[in-house]
């Protein structure tokens, strides 16, 4: 089939098969995170997602044999075209799509990618990641839970933090200790059910009020061995090889400008400018410009470096450093066009984007902390590209 | 009287309210009244003792029933209220509203509130701002002289204590257009009149504010303070005073969620050190220091340039405002930042820091109005 | 022509400029010319082999005796040159004034200087500015019609190779007031007609440019390019060209600047340790990279924009020359610090880049200028 | 006598004896430095300076008995304020007077100050600081120029760097090392003559074009044992204590604007602002609105620092670090005002204003350098005011 022929036909069966419903902008809650007990808020979603399952469309560059779409990476990208063109919502959203499936086709044994992918690519199982520890935040490796060695299983003991959306997975990819005696060396990547007796899980509420995170402890749970991947105390390659590729997606944040509030540029003429949108007051003309123009050199950066094969870990951190710095400085722009309407917490007074623009804001500040801070990425920077000595 | 205190009596000012704030309205306190969603919104028994020690009436002379010891003074208060987060109605009764009667309220005007005030039982609000930019003179709200006095019809925004406040001090226009200087006046009026409709807005900061609508308000002529249209001669110099007021504040809280910082950079290890030991670190940190210094001098400069009635007021508090506001924007950020992901939890208290500073920051102009204002004043 | 070169043509011409530069024309060349004070500013040779290489008509098309490769190649060129810091009429000739002719040019004027630019015999230099900060449309110099042609009367500042050109590419105003954009004309003039005085200006960055005056300078009236009153049609784009151009030179030398700096800090040390090993500087390095790499996309972005003739182009070029000037206003002033005392002594090269830097950031206009015409381009 | 009497007689004394050439605005190259070889530029400064040694007013609060003025803080006040009141130049300008008769006055010995102190107030000894060494220059302690203990005698081998005005100077006081084993403990503090066999000077071109500073080299330089002031090995603490008050000298220096260009608020009308003086450019306007507001935020610091009893340390790195950046910034903003015409280096197309603007500009940039990097001030501020950990 010519690249045509895919087009024509893909355009032809989302018309047919994308509801309406489906091609309306997406609230948060909206989104579609599947799980044993998912849940489909939008009437629609489900038949949506459903039908993009059994055609291997939740994850297009899977192996048809895993559940995938068999897409070459041309066709994913017209697959893509044609979903924004009629702003078709994504069917699925979920980190075992985004992270612990293509590490798993990467590194991961015949038996794990057939006992893990499908599952993913069907919404089935919502995994979360366990990698922050009260005491190892910026140091990830000095995290101190422990998956002892009981011969047929390991005995995991410990605490995690910043578990994203724990309170609502069924399994957790997790960074634990293997062995006490050496650092960076000691670390191994367990997957295991988060219904295994044992786990506990509390959600952590946010200054922007949200509960997206958890605290996790695992008290004795017993994991079965063959649930660990790849080399016994070889997880932190592994940790790294996900790391990088959580900073590029979390650097694209500011990008995409948050899915709840409209464009930046929208924003400010919104709340500074006259009917026309031009902005009358010259510094807080000047404080949008200044942000717009660093958007444009930001995206043509954000092009450039994924256009070139060279996606190493210090471009990564150079991209999720600047990324999430553009960020705040942008929220921190619209809060002054705002003024006190920016600066409401709830009730009939604030009306649904100024309140949103409140809680976006503070939302904004952990961008520069979570997938690692902006002092570790300067420190990659540093240290990887330009080669200063430690 | 206000300039013979000494810089004894301002250290011990200072450490009575440090002592008092402390020990009757820590952080806790704000937190527990923000997490009953009181409607009341400060503690009415810390502000009857606060007022017994004569901090409502500080602004007010002694024949009024004040105690009259000036801007510094309460400067000194505000920034140690500041360092807890204390909602109390210092910000709208005594510093913005009550010193427009102090300055020009006739007689009866002034024996009907100023005592009271000054003993912490009378409140009352400025209902000034319509925009949700700090815009001093753009006032669309109007007052329109009939028979029985004036009828008012309008909307205020960001009223401090709206919603509590016993009458409001009410800025409105009797002349001119919208946005000129020229034309507003100035009206003392009781917070219950047929078509008034208060609505408090529940703010991040989780401070007192309200909106209030005007519909065909009737208020009766006596209520007016000063002279018809004369009133930004009264409001301009107040205004400058609790925007110093509140510069003081941001001082507090800027230099507690800096403490608060620092202290958490000496404990927290990662990488098998304490992170404020980490060079990087150390260096904003440092900058933080020197920005709060600034800003410390600008704020204190700037309330005895009021209290001294020195030419050079107006701007003196300009800068103080400016820095201010860059200060605790800085710090409120670095805070949260250098806390990691500590700091984005509701339980640390940087957020706390976080939401007050910007609110604190839009109060009576934020720096970008006050660098433009700035330049106006010296003739740039 | 310009959009068919490829991803690995740019890496070889880069790779050809880059060596050519650093053997031909290395830092230390442009150190000679400056100590010997010398009055053609650039060396006569190296343009000779420049233009040899087919740089000198990489502009101008292939009919017209050049090789039309498109600015993103140009602009590959002036960032290898920014990291020698070399002079040539590269910037003046090539880049400002040429493409005037090459756009608007008619056959006369297209045969009597194309061919001989792309030759590297003939040099041009544009006559445009008026203020000390860039102005494009601020036009007084006046050229009034008169039998013979027109009459030139005023004063241009800041002429790149003014001196040493042998043609003046003249922008002058044959009606409307002295800040319009309509009633701008172009001219094409010899340098050495009666009522011409050029004096070359000694810069901080020891390039060429000149003052010139005009007093009551007689042309004819062939030399106008374009229509009478139209120039700015002309000129705006042509601009646009040299902003990128100018921003990808800057470039190159914020990328020298920064390399030399880091290579400083690996090798220089303090306290027993190379002082690249303390987090602050490190940091500082770091932030100063994603700068770097910002503004290289955006250069080539502006660059791109124009070969392809996009629509954004002009906002594009914007951003590039708004985000070279902050970059290399960073890059040259923590390239002096970190380098300490050594940083500040002539001997250094560093110094070199600081002083190029803030030619090169005016040049065509500053930060301040490109904010304010970006804002205006997308309609803030 | 009184206040107010000494007040009317000092008026009245530089009334009658002040010339009037000496109440003018002074070029830097007018300034009295004194020494061997004086260089009086302006006729009338040479007896302007005398009749001041005179009355010991050269050094106002010294004791007579060394050739000081023996007047109290409160009478010294006043000298400076009917000198000011007049324009008054100051009569000589000295590193003996600034700093090492301070230091002598404190710590010396009777013999020491009989032998140096009067002769620097009569500006006949002009002395220059040996400090800074290669390979010494935030991290001072690691100096290497060696005195060894000859019996009689120090023998004195290395090199200095940033000796300002030592192609000048008649005498050097100096840093040097007196045991290699240790680092702090092992320096001390020794004066001697700059015309010694041995001693070789440099003037260093600076970027400005300027050369106050030099670099310094001692080829087996013979030191009289009793030139070493302090305990042997005891230097550090000299060395601590004369650069704090370097540093709060160096920190007015954005304050005072330096005395060669117009104030910065003039400079910014000169160069951007219409013949009112008022600038239409908002982004200009703004940019110097910011520096003006910074500027009188430092004013404000300044006093009150200086108010206070607190001459900390730290605080003198404060306001060595933030005005020497903020005049720094000053001078960044000036340059954008003044564009190409701030840009010129020499000849008749500019006018000495522009000039004058660019060295300016350039020789700023060093002042975040001498006396201590900020980098070197950032870091005393974190531990000697913030206590954070090494």
């Amino acid at each position: 089939m010519t690249l045509e022929d895919f087009r024509s036909e893909t355009r032809a069966w989302l018309e047919e098969n994308c509801p309406p419903g489906m091609r309306t902008p997406m609230p948060d809650d909206e989104r579609v995170w599947g799980g044993k007990n998912p849940v489909f808020k939008h009437p629609e979603s489900k038949v949506w997602m459903e039908r993009m399952v059994e055609r291997g469309w939740t994850a297009p560059q899977w192996p048809r044999e895993y559940g995938g779409g068999g897409l070459s990476r041309a066709e994913a990208a017209i697959l893509t075209e044609e979903m924004n063109r009629i702003s078709a919502r994504p069917p699925l959203f979920s980190f075992g799509l985004g992270m612990l499936g293509p590490l798993l086709l990467d590194i991961g044994t015949q038996a794990e990618k057939e006992r893990y992918l499908a599952p993913i690519t069907r919404g089935e199982i919502r995994w979360c990641q366990g990698y922050s520890e009260p005491g190892a935040g910026s140091d990830l490796a000095g995290l101190q839970t422990r998956a002892e060695d009981k011969g047929d299983h390991y005995l995991v003991n410990g605490q995690k933090v910043w578990t994203s959306y724990a309170h609502h997975a069924d399994w957790i990819f997790c960074l634990v200790r293997t062995d006490t005696s050496v650092k960076h060396a000691g670390i191994s990547f367990l997957l295991f059910d988060m219904h295994s007796p044992g786990v506990e899980v509390r959600p952590i509420k946010l200054i922007s009020g949200a509960s997206a995170f958890c605290e996790t402890f695992f008290d004795n749970v017993k994991v079965p061995k063959d649930q660990l991947v790849g080399e016994v105390n070889g997880g932190w390659a592994i940790a790294k090889q996900l790391l990088a590729h959580e900073r590029a997606m979390i650097s694209q944040l500011g990008a995409r400008g948050g899915n709840r509030l409209p464009p930046f540029k929208d924003m400010a003429r919104r709340y500074a400018g006259d009917a026309n949108g031009r902005i009358a007051d010259p510094l807080l003309r000047d404080l949008v410009a200044r942000q717009l123009i660093n958007d444009r050199a930001f995206e043509s950066t954000s092009k450039r470096a994924i256009g070139s094969a060279d996606a190493a870990a210090g471009v990564a951190s150079m991209l999720k450093y600047y990324g999430t710095e553009q960020n705040k400085r942008k929220m921190e722009v619209i809060m002054k066009c705002a003024g006190y309407a920016g600066l409401g917490w709830e009730g009939e007074e604030f009306d649904d984007n100024d309140l949103v623009l409140c809680r976006s804001w503070l939302r904004s500040k952990g961008n520069s902390i979570e997938g690692g801070t902006s002092e570790v990425q300067l420190n990659v920077i540093a240290k990887r590209i330009l080669g200063l000595p430690d | 009287m206000a300039d013979q205190l000494t810089q004894q009596d301002h250290e011990l000012l200072r450490d009575t309210a440090a002592r008092f704030f402390g020990e009757r309205s820590p952080l806790g306190a704000m937190r527990q009244l923000r997490d009953e969603q009181n409607e009341v919104g400060f503690d009415r028994e810390v502000w009857r003792e606060m007022s017994e020690m004569g901090w409502a009436g500080i602004l007010i002379d002694e024949a009024d029933g004040g105690v009259d010891l000036g801007y510094r003074a309460l400067g000194t208060i505000l920034e140690q209220s500041g360092r807890t987060l204390t909602a109390s109605p210092l910000l709208s009764t005594v510093l913005s509203a009550t010193p427009i009667i102090s300055r020009a309220g006739n007689e009866a005007q002034r024996a009907d509130t100023l005592s009271a005030v000054a003993d912490g039982a009378l409140m009352i609000a400025l209902a000034h701002e319509e925009c949700p930019r700090h815009a001093p003179h753009r006032i669309a709200t109007r007052a329109v002289k009939n028979d029985d006095g004036y009828v008012i019809n309008g909307k205020k925004t960001f009223v401090l204590d709206g919603h509590v406040a016993d009458r409001l001090l009410l800025v409105a226009r009797t002349s001119c257009e919208d946005d000129q200087r020229e034309g507003i006046s100035l009206f003392l009026i009781d917070n219950a009149l047929p078509g008034i409709r208060i609505k408090r807005t529940r703010m991040v900061d989780s401070r007192n504010a309200a909106n209030i609508r005007f519909n065909n308000v009737q208020i009766p002529a006596g209520s007016i303070i000063g002279t018809v249209g004369g009133g930004a001669d009264i409001l301009d110099p107040v205004l400058d005073g609790a925007r110093a007021g509140v510069a003081a504040e941001m001082l507090g809280s800027g230099q507690e969620a800096f403490d608060i910082t620092v202290e958490y950079l000496k404990v927290r290890e990662q990488f098998g050190a304490p992170i404020g030991s980490f060079q990087a670190l150390k260096h904003r940190a440092a900058e933080m220091y020197c920005e709060i210094e600034l800003a410390r001098s600008a704020v204190y400069a700037a309330l005895d340039a009021l209290d001294q009635k020195a030419r050079d007021a107006a701007e003196l508090v300009c800068v103080a405002k400016a820095k201010a506001c860059d200060m605790l924007e800085l710090v409120s950020n670095e805070a949260v930042q250098m806390h990691g992901g500590i700091g984005m939890t509701d339980e640390a208290d940087v957020g706390l820091f976080l939401k007050r500073a910007r609110v604190a920051q839009q109060l009576y102009g934020d720096v970008v109005f006050h660098r433009q204002r700035f330049a106006d004043l010296i003739g740039l």
